[in-house]
């Protein structure tokens, strides 16, 4: 099956890794990402002023060609994701705004939130199935303790992103189990990393980290995951991390290890 | 309570007195519109109401008649839905004047003439607002003479 | 202080621009102070988060607008998800940095710093961020 | 001949200072039928009733118009003098000159025009006024009461104690519903057991009233007075009248897996199980989803220990059709899930318990014997935080817009209990607002604070964080501005209530209304609380709107009283300002009966001759004790084949025209 | 159609000889080669008479509220937009179905009388031949081609349900549905009339309601009005004068399509029938199209164990009149 796929610009860059590995084990899996022609930076945060348009204009616009080609919109980063599917909640629920976009778009017909946008952990939930993922590992992740980190983006708010229960989510855990790992549940997997304050106040980002690092270390947790490269710096820039009582990568990466597709 | 604002907009210009024949629901809209003489809520004595026990207990009959024999707009009234005193009565009220005033409109009857409204009986603000609200719009338009009868004078 | 007024009509104008652009109504909250007791990044804020709207509703834009608040919050939606009232914090904050940022010679990211960012392996999507939440 | 008599009314000078009276006489005199006038100052006073009376007997009227305040005040009054004099009360009609005309109106010419115009309107219907007669309808002696909580049982008691026969039907095996699961009850501290138990004896042992328990009403028929309804006895799998309560069955029970309803799934519970040793009736039941014999088909031992041979498995459900003369509905509460609020940890971790936990947790009869221990380690706690408004005042989609109103109290009485008890165990009570209108409720929550020294913050838990050993709780005091990192050895939460599930399907089967939070509507909210819009069904306690046990009971008493009222009565009256058919006229398409809310129209098939031939024709018929009087059906039919007595379409048009002229 | 009409007579003989049915409601020739009128039939010997081709528009179905078949077995003819009727009047109780026999005949459609005028294809016409998708109007000197959309009836050319959609016997191949699928576009007068200004629409309807002579054909025809007494022949309620005044035109025609609303078929035989040309489906269609609109697609007449639209209600049904839920199609 034919998937648009949207990469973002840290994908391309700093985050190559998150990338190469879906892509790799997509294959195995018999999931054919196409990545969209043209594409362009989402804005990385979704804008949250009600009167803002021109900024939302990026994602209408692979959306719209996701609607062209008839596919589903498949993300990888969980900004990116976040963004692109509350503006597509926007197109479809805010008349207000979707007229805007409309009228400056010119499209031959009119964009109305048609499209449906989906991250790469759901892909693997509902479209391939934790089940046949299972049976298609080739090296299990057997006695490796892992920590999912769920940041806040795949999550909230809970009624548009329509991702998991925020506050108890479970697929980064079943996607672990399906892997053969052991999840390791503690309970500050869906706090905040901090996000984008490390540009400016670092200081406070370190707290937050710690405190999240700190809490698989005691359930632990050997390693932890993430879906979102800036919680990945976040989490590695961390005093704990530094001092390498831990290490972080990407789902993907565990991915292609156990469907044995990683490089190196 | 301020709701005389209309006052000044419906000036006894022209001569032209508008006629609004309201049919209000005995348990909610009627109730409303007591609450608002309660209040001494003011509204234009144009404004003449009709007890019905439900909104459902009008017909499009009525409607069209107070048209013909010299109203200038028809309201009605009726408690919001989900509050019917008859549990369902104005959810077919709702079905029913929705289509007749897309109807009269269809037919270039001026959507102002024709207002159907949900007012409980707590609502005497609303009553007064509606009530002026609807005068003051069917004071522009001016006298209705596209469904009057000609024989029938006031 | 001594009070006359809940609003005062001096800032009238400003909390109708952050209604506006929040599109939040402030006058839900209850104070409950859960927004607050569930905030991750409290730590670099000076006034709390349902201070903020306590402050909203009393008319105390000024203060909102110098405090650091307003810049620590990570619009990470935990609020949100929890409160009571639905109200969107992160709109509110969004709107209050807006108020800052949309007045001219009020950008807090300068291009020159980006070298520096890069320098520090930072990933592309915080500077994008930056960019969209401290510069207009 | 309509022979009209107009009565205006000044109301002192509410109406005489805007509506100039003597123009309105002037006005009246020259319209067709009216042939007397009066008016006065005090209409409804008794001079002014005598009035009307006077002028029905000595000028010879029969329809009369009283100008004057809103007919929902004084149309009775009037309705009722005119009936003393001789007239039949539905001729009277009332023009609304005061909250409709001289109350919002200041200009005094216009109001005065408008008070004619009015007046002509009810003079132009009371004109086609009939004489109506109320239909009588006798009254079946009998009331259920759906729900064997407090409500149900006091209201039964009630009503048995006026005489009359009461049947109660209760879903579970026992009566006693959420109180016999209370440890003791605000603010007087009873123990809840002590003062319910007698009462559900009270019950099992009056000859009056019949117990259905284990059983469900699954369809209601008919209308105040008689009501016909199916109740459903589920199969017990136990001869109640042979089984003496001995325990055998329950104590040797090899089936100990399932979790007790009663102890809120704090303890395991046997497949053969009473709720409770208090419960009435006291005899088990069969679990048969975790019962050996009816999973796998062996076992059987209970029935060969049974001293009196009651077991029984083959027994079925038994459908049982009785006659009511009144219904009342108690059907009581839940607490809402907590499944969307992953932030508290419920579902995560066992020191995290609802406040109906707590109360079996601390209850002599519960799980531990009264011993307040983690359920995770069985140990004391020596911190306890408690949280209010969990899901209460929460307009999101995973919580109730309303206030559940118990929680505050429930609260403070686990608080002070906890700290009675346990005095080295530190509580903490977490709140938005603390409410407690009611008798001794504020002294109450004080002494809490005050005596007790219970720790109230107002403000918000954030998250819970389970720890190694304890559980960390990150909240507000949002008065001071300080965040609180407790670390709590068990968290109460005060979860919000909630209507029962079933009641789409009670209110559907009763033709009552719920409202948007599933609670059953009352009649009026402040004049009539206890009625229904359904004549003669009735509300008691919490399936209303959340409650507290005083007014739970107070409210069943109302409806007991309401109920008797109806039982008392040989006959009943009902508004004659029904529909009636004019078969003639009728086409038999039915849109009448598919709409009508109170399936009071049925379908009849006539025989008619036309040009010599006998045909069948379909009409539609009203059932004038179950017609409302909406209307609704008259516009549903084209011809105006069915018509609305009081509010004709002749009327209506007159009116109208009265009003244009 | 020849064939098939030859196929109708043996079966119209054998249902009355085997006495299956009491008697038969079918077309006849006259006259005029455009006049196929209702006929019923009796005897096996009379059906020789009986005629199906392009003019049998006539709708049968309500003949059968005729007192006269009171207890009889009656087998009817049925075109699909016939069956709607039926089943609306079934729905409406005004047939027992049991009653009644339906042969169920395709229509591709019935060719306008007007329209054959109009094209000057009457003149010395002998015979009309149906070939393919075409007609061939034969006359003393020349076979002349048309397509049927120059001559079918307009409410033919936005029909959707060209084969019956109740029947207990069909005679006849099923029609392809697309042929005549322009179904789509049967609100687009409706939608031209509602662009225009209030006034202009005012003007409009004014104009077309002044021609009314209140013949009362259309509701003599419309299988949605059949009353044992209709409204307007109320003479204790008198809701309607007798004058020819500008508003009692109004207030007739206005009811009228009122009381059909959510019970017209769109059969289209109103407007067929008015002789004075006013276009009274773009009344129903209004309603109609309001119906789908604000309540969900409903088709009256196919299935008459579905709730009509005004005899039922959702608890989030929209409405075209209060500020925060307008209905109404913003423009």
């Amino acid at each position: 099956m034919n998937y648009s796929y949207y990469p973002g610009c840290t994908l391309k860059t700093k985050a190559q890794g998150l990338e190469a590995c879906a892509f790799k084990s997509a294959q195995v899996l018999g999931v054919n990402l196409v990545e969209q022609e043209e594409w362009q930076c989402c804005g990385a945060v979704y804008p949250l002023a009600a009167d803002e348009i021109g900024t939302k204009l990026a994602s209408v616009r692979s959306l719209v060609a996701a609607r062209t080609k008839g596919e589903k919109l498949v993300t990888l980063c969980a900004a990116c994701h976040q963004v692109i599917k509350r503006v597509n909640h926007d197109m479809k629920t805010k008349e207000d705004m979707r007229e805007k976009v409309n009228n400056y778009l010119q499209l031959k017909e009119d964009y109305q939130g048609e499209s449906e946008v989906i991250h790469y952990l759901e892909l693997l939930r509902d479209e391939v199935g934790f089940e046949s993922l299972a049976k298609k590992v080739k090296v299990s992740l057997a006695g490796r303790k892992v920590a999912a980190y769920y940041g806040c983006l795949l999550l909230r708010p809970r009624e548009i992103m329509d991702f998991d229960d925020p506050e108890r989510p479970t697929i980064l855990e079943k996607f672990l189990e399906s892997l053969g790992a052991s999840p390791v549940n503690y309970p500050y997997r869906t706090e905040c990393c901090g996000g984008y304050l490390s540009i400016e106040r670092e200081e406070v980002v370190e707290k937050m980290v710690n405190k999240i690092i700190d809490s698989a270390l005691q359930q632990g947790a050997e390693e932890i995951v993430t879906a979102c490269p800036l919680c990945k710096y976040n989490l590695e820039n961390s005093s704990l991390c530094q001092k390498g009582e831990i290490v972080v990568s990407y789902f993907t990466e565990l991915l292609a290890e156990s469907l044995q597709v990683k490089e190196g | 309570m301020s709701v005389i604002a209309s006052d000044a907009v419906i000036k006894k210009e022209a001569g032209f007195e508008p006629l609004i024949v309201a049919f209000c629901c005995n348990w909610c809209s009627y109730a409303g519109a007591d609450l608002a003489g309660t209040s001494r809520l003011n509204y234009p004595a144009n404004i003449k109401i009709i007890r019905v026990p439900c909104s459902c207990r009008v017909n499009a009959n009525f409607v069209l008649r107070a048209f013909q024999r010299g109203a200038d707009g028809v309201i009605i009234a009726g408690c919001h839905p989900g509050d019917c005193h008859y549990m369902t009565g104005n959810y077919y009220t709702r079905r029913r004047m929705s289509l007749l005033k897309n109807l009269l409109e269809f037919i270039g009857i001026e959507e102002a003439r024709f207002k159907i409204d949900w007012i409980s009986a707590s609502e005497g603000n609303k009553f007064a607002e509606v009530m002026n609200d609807v005068l003051a719009k069917v004071h522009q338009l001016g006298p209705n003479r596209k469904l009057r009868d000609s024989r029938w004078r006031r | 202080m001594l009070r006359e007024k809940i609003t005062p009509d001096t800032t009238k104008k400003e909390i109708g621009q952050i209604s506006e652009i929040s599109d939040e109504k402030i006058l839900d909250c209850l104070q409950c102070g859960k927004c607050t007791a569930g905030c991750p990044a409290i730590h670099g804020m000076d006034i709390m988060p349902h201070q903020v709207i306590r402050l909203l509703q009393l008319g105390q834009v000024d203060k909102l607008l110098a405090s650091t608040t307003i810049w620590g919050c990570a619009a990470c939606f935990t609020c949100l998800s929890r409160c009571p009232r639905k109200v969107d914090l992160s709109k509110i904050m969004e709107a209050l940095r807006l108020i800052v940022l949309r007045t001219k010679g009020n950008q807090r990211l300068e291009i020159d710093k980006v070298p520096e960012l890069l320098a520090k392996q930072i990933p592309q999507q915080a500077i994008v961020s930056g960019f969209r939440k401290y510069v207009k | 001949m309509q022979r009209v008599g107009v009565f205006i009314c000044w109301c002192g000078t509410n109406i005489s200072s805007t509506v100039n009276i003597e123009q309105v006489v002037a006005a009246l005199e020259n319209i067709p039928g009216v042939v007397y006038i009066k008016d006065y100052q005090y209409m409804c006073s008794e001079i002014g009733q005598n009035l009307v009376k006077d002028a029905i007997k000595e000028q010879n009227i029969n329809r009369v118009v009283v100008a004057s305040c809103s007919p929902r005040m004084h149309e009775a009054t009037f309705r009722k003098a005119a009936a003393a004099a001789g007239l039949n009360p539905y001729l009277v009609e009332i023009a609304n000159i005061r909250e409709h005309c001289s109350w919002v109106h200041k200009d005094k010419e216009a109001a005065t025009q408008k008070a004619i115009s009015l007046t002509r309107a009810a003079v132009a219907k009371a004109i086609l006024n009939e004489q109506l007669i109320p239909g009588e309808v006798g009254v079946e002696k009998r009331a259920l009461v759906i729900g064997g909580g407090i409500a149900g049982i006091q209201t039964a008691l009630d009503i048995a104690e006026a005489g009359y026969q009461v049947d109660l039907v209760e879903k579970t095996p026992s009566i006693g519903g959420k109180m016999a699961q209370l440890d003791k009850t605000f603010p007087t501290l009873d123990c809840s057991a002590c003062i319910l138990t007698p009462k559900m004896v009270d019950l099992a042992l009056n000859s009056k009233i019949n117990l259905y328990s284990y059983s469900e009403v699954t369809e209601v028929n008919g209308f105040v007075g008689n009501f016909e309804v199916t109740i459903n006895q589920k199969a017990r799998s136990i001869e109640m009248e042979k089984c003496t309560g001995c325990g055998i069955c329950l104590a040797k029970c090899p089936a100990k897996k399932a979790l007790s309803e009663f102890e809120e799934g704090l303890a395991k519970r046997a497949a053969i199980y009473t709720p409770f040793p208090q419960a009435v009736p006291n005899v088990p039941v069969i679990d048969r989803e975790t019962c050996i014999k009816f999973v796998t088909g062996k076992c059987g031992l209970c029935a060969k220990l049974c001293p009196t041979g009651a077991i029984d498995y083959e027994q079925k459900d038994q459908i049982v059709n009785q006659k009511y003369g009144v219904i009342i509905v108690a059907t009581g509460y839940d607490l809402i899930n907590l499944d969307r609020f992953g932030e508290y940890q419920y579902l995560d971790h066992p020191d995290i318990i609802t406040g109906l936990e707590f109360e079996r947790l601390v209850n002599a009869a519960g799980p531990t014997g009264g011993k307040l221990v983690r359920p995770s380690d069985q140990k004391q706690p020596k911190k306890v935080v408690f949280i209010q408004c969990v899901g209460s005042r929460d307009k999101s989609e995973r919580g109730k817009a309303y206030c559940s109103k118990i929680c505050c109290m429930y609260t403070a009485k686990h608080a002070m209990l906890l700290r009675d008890k346990y005095p080295d165990c530190e509580a903490y009570v977490f709140y938005i607002d603390v409410r407690t209108a009611g008798k001794g409720f504020e002294e109450f929550q004080r002494r809490a604070v005050e005596n007790y020294g219970v720790n109230y913050i107002k403000g918000m838990v954030g998250k819970i964080f389970p720890g190694d050993n304890q559980l960390q709780v990150n909240g507000v005091d949002a008065l001071s501005g300080e965040l609180l990192q407790l670390e709590a050895d068990l968290v109460v939460l005060a979860a919000a209530t909630q209507a029962k599930p079933e009641a789409d399907e009670v209110a559907r089967m009763l033709s009552i209304s719920i409202d948007r939070d599933r609670f059953f509507t009352e009649a009026h909210p402040k004049l009539r609380p206890v009625e229904t819009h359904c004549a003669g069904i009735y509300l008691a306690g919490a399936c209303q709107g959340p409650k507290d046990i005083p007014e739970t009971v107070a409210q069943a008493s109302a409806a007991a009283t309401k109920a008797i009222g109806v039982l008392s009565k040989n006959k009943l009256v009902n508004n004659p300002c029904v529909a009636k058919v004019e078969q003639a006229v009728c086409s038999g398409c039915l849109a009448c009966i598919k709409i009508c809310p109170y399936e009071a129209i049925t379908e009849q098939v006539i025989e008619e001759k036309t040009r010599g031939k006998v045909r069948l024709r379909r009409v539609a018929e009203v059932n004038e004790t179950l017609c409302q009087g909406c209307g609704g059906c008259t516009v549903a039919c084209r011809p105006g084949a069915i018509d609305l007595k009081g509010f004709s379409n002749q009327q209506i048009l007159a009116e109208v025209d009265a009003i244009c002229r | 159609m020849e064939k098939i009409r030859e196929e109708i007579k043996e079966i119209v003989r054998q249902a009355l000889a085997s006495k299956e049915v009491d008697l038969i409601l079918a077309w006849e020739k006259g006259q005029l080669w455009y006049d196929s009128y209702p006929a019923f039939f009796t005897e096996e010997q009379g059906v020789d008479s009986l005629v199906w081709d392009q003019f049998c528009v006539n709708n049968l179905s309500k003949y059968l509220l005729d007192d006269g078949m009171a207890g009889q077995k009656v087998g009817i003819l049925v075109k699909g937009c016939d069956t709607l009727a039926f089943n609306q009047l079934v729905q409406d109780n005004r047939i027992i179905r049991d009653n009644v026999v339906l042969y169920g005949l395709p229509c591709s459609g019935m060719i306008d009388p007007a329209k054959v005028r109009r094209e000057g294809l009457d003149r010395g016409l002998i015979k009309i031949k149906k070939t393919g998708d075409q007609l061939i109007f034969v006359n003393k000197e020349q076979q002349i081609k048309v397509l049927p959309t120059q001559v079918y009836y307009d409410k033919c050319l936005t029909c959707h349900y060209p084969n019956p959609v109740i029947y207990d016997r069909l005679i006849g191949e099923k029609v392809a549905n697309e042929t005549l699928a322009t179904h789509a576009g049967r609100f687009s007068a409706v939608e031209e009339l509602e662009e225009l200004s209030t006034k202009d629409r005012f003007a409009y309807w004014d104009q077309q309601f002044s021609k009314c002579i209140r013949c009362l054909a259309c509701r003599n025809i419309c299988p949605a009005c059949s009353c044992e007494q209709c409204t307007f022949d109320d003479s204790e309620l008198e809701i309607l004068g007798k004058a020819k005044e500008n508003s009692e035109d109004k207030f007739f025609h206005l009811i009228r399509a009122y009381h059909v609303a959510g019970r017209c078929v769109d059969c289209g035989e109103c407007s067929r029938v008015c002789p004075q040309g006013i276009p009274l489906e773009k009344l129903n269609r209004k309603l109609i199209k309001d119906i789908n609109e604000l309540y969900g697609e409903y088709q009256a007449g196919l299935d008459p164990s579905i709730k009509g639209p005004l005899v039922t209600y959702q608890l989030e049904d929209t409405d075209t009149f209060t500020a925060g839920e307008r209905g109404r199609k913003q423009k």
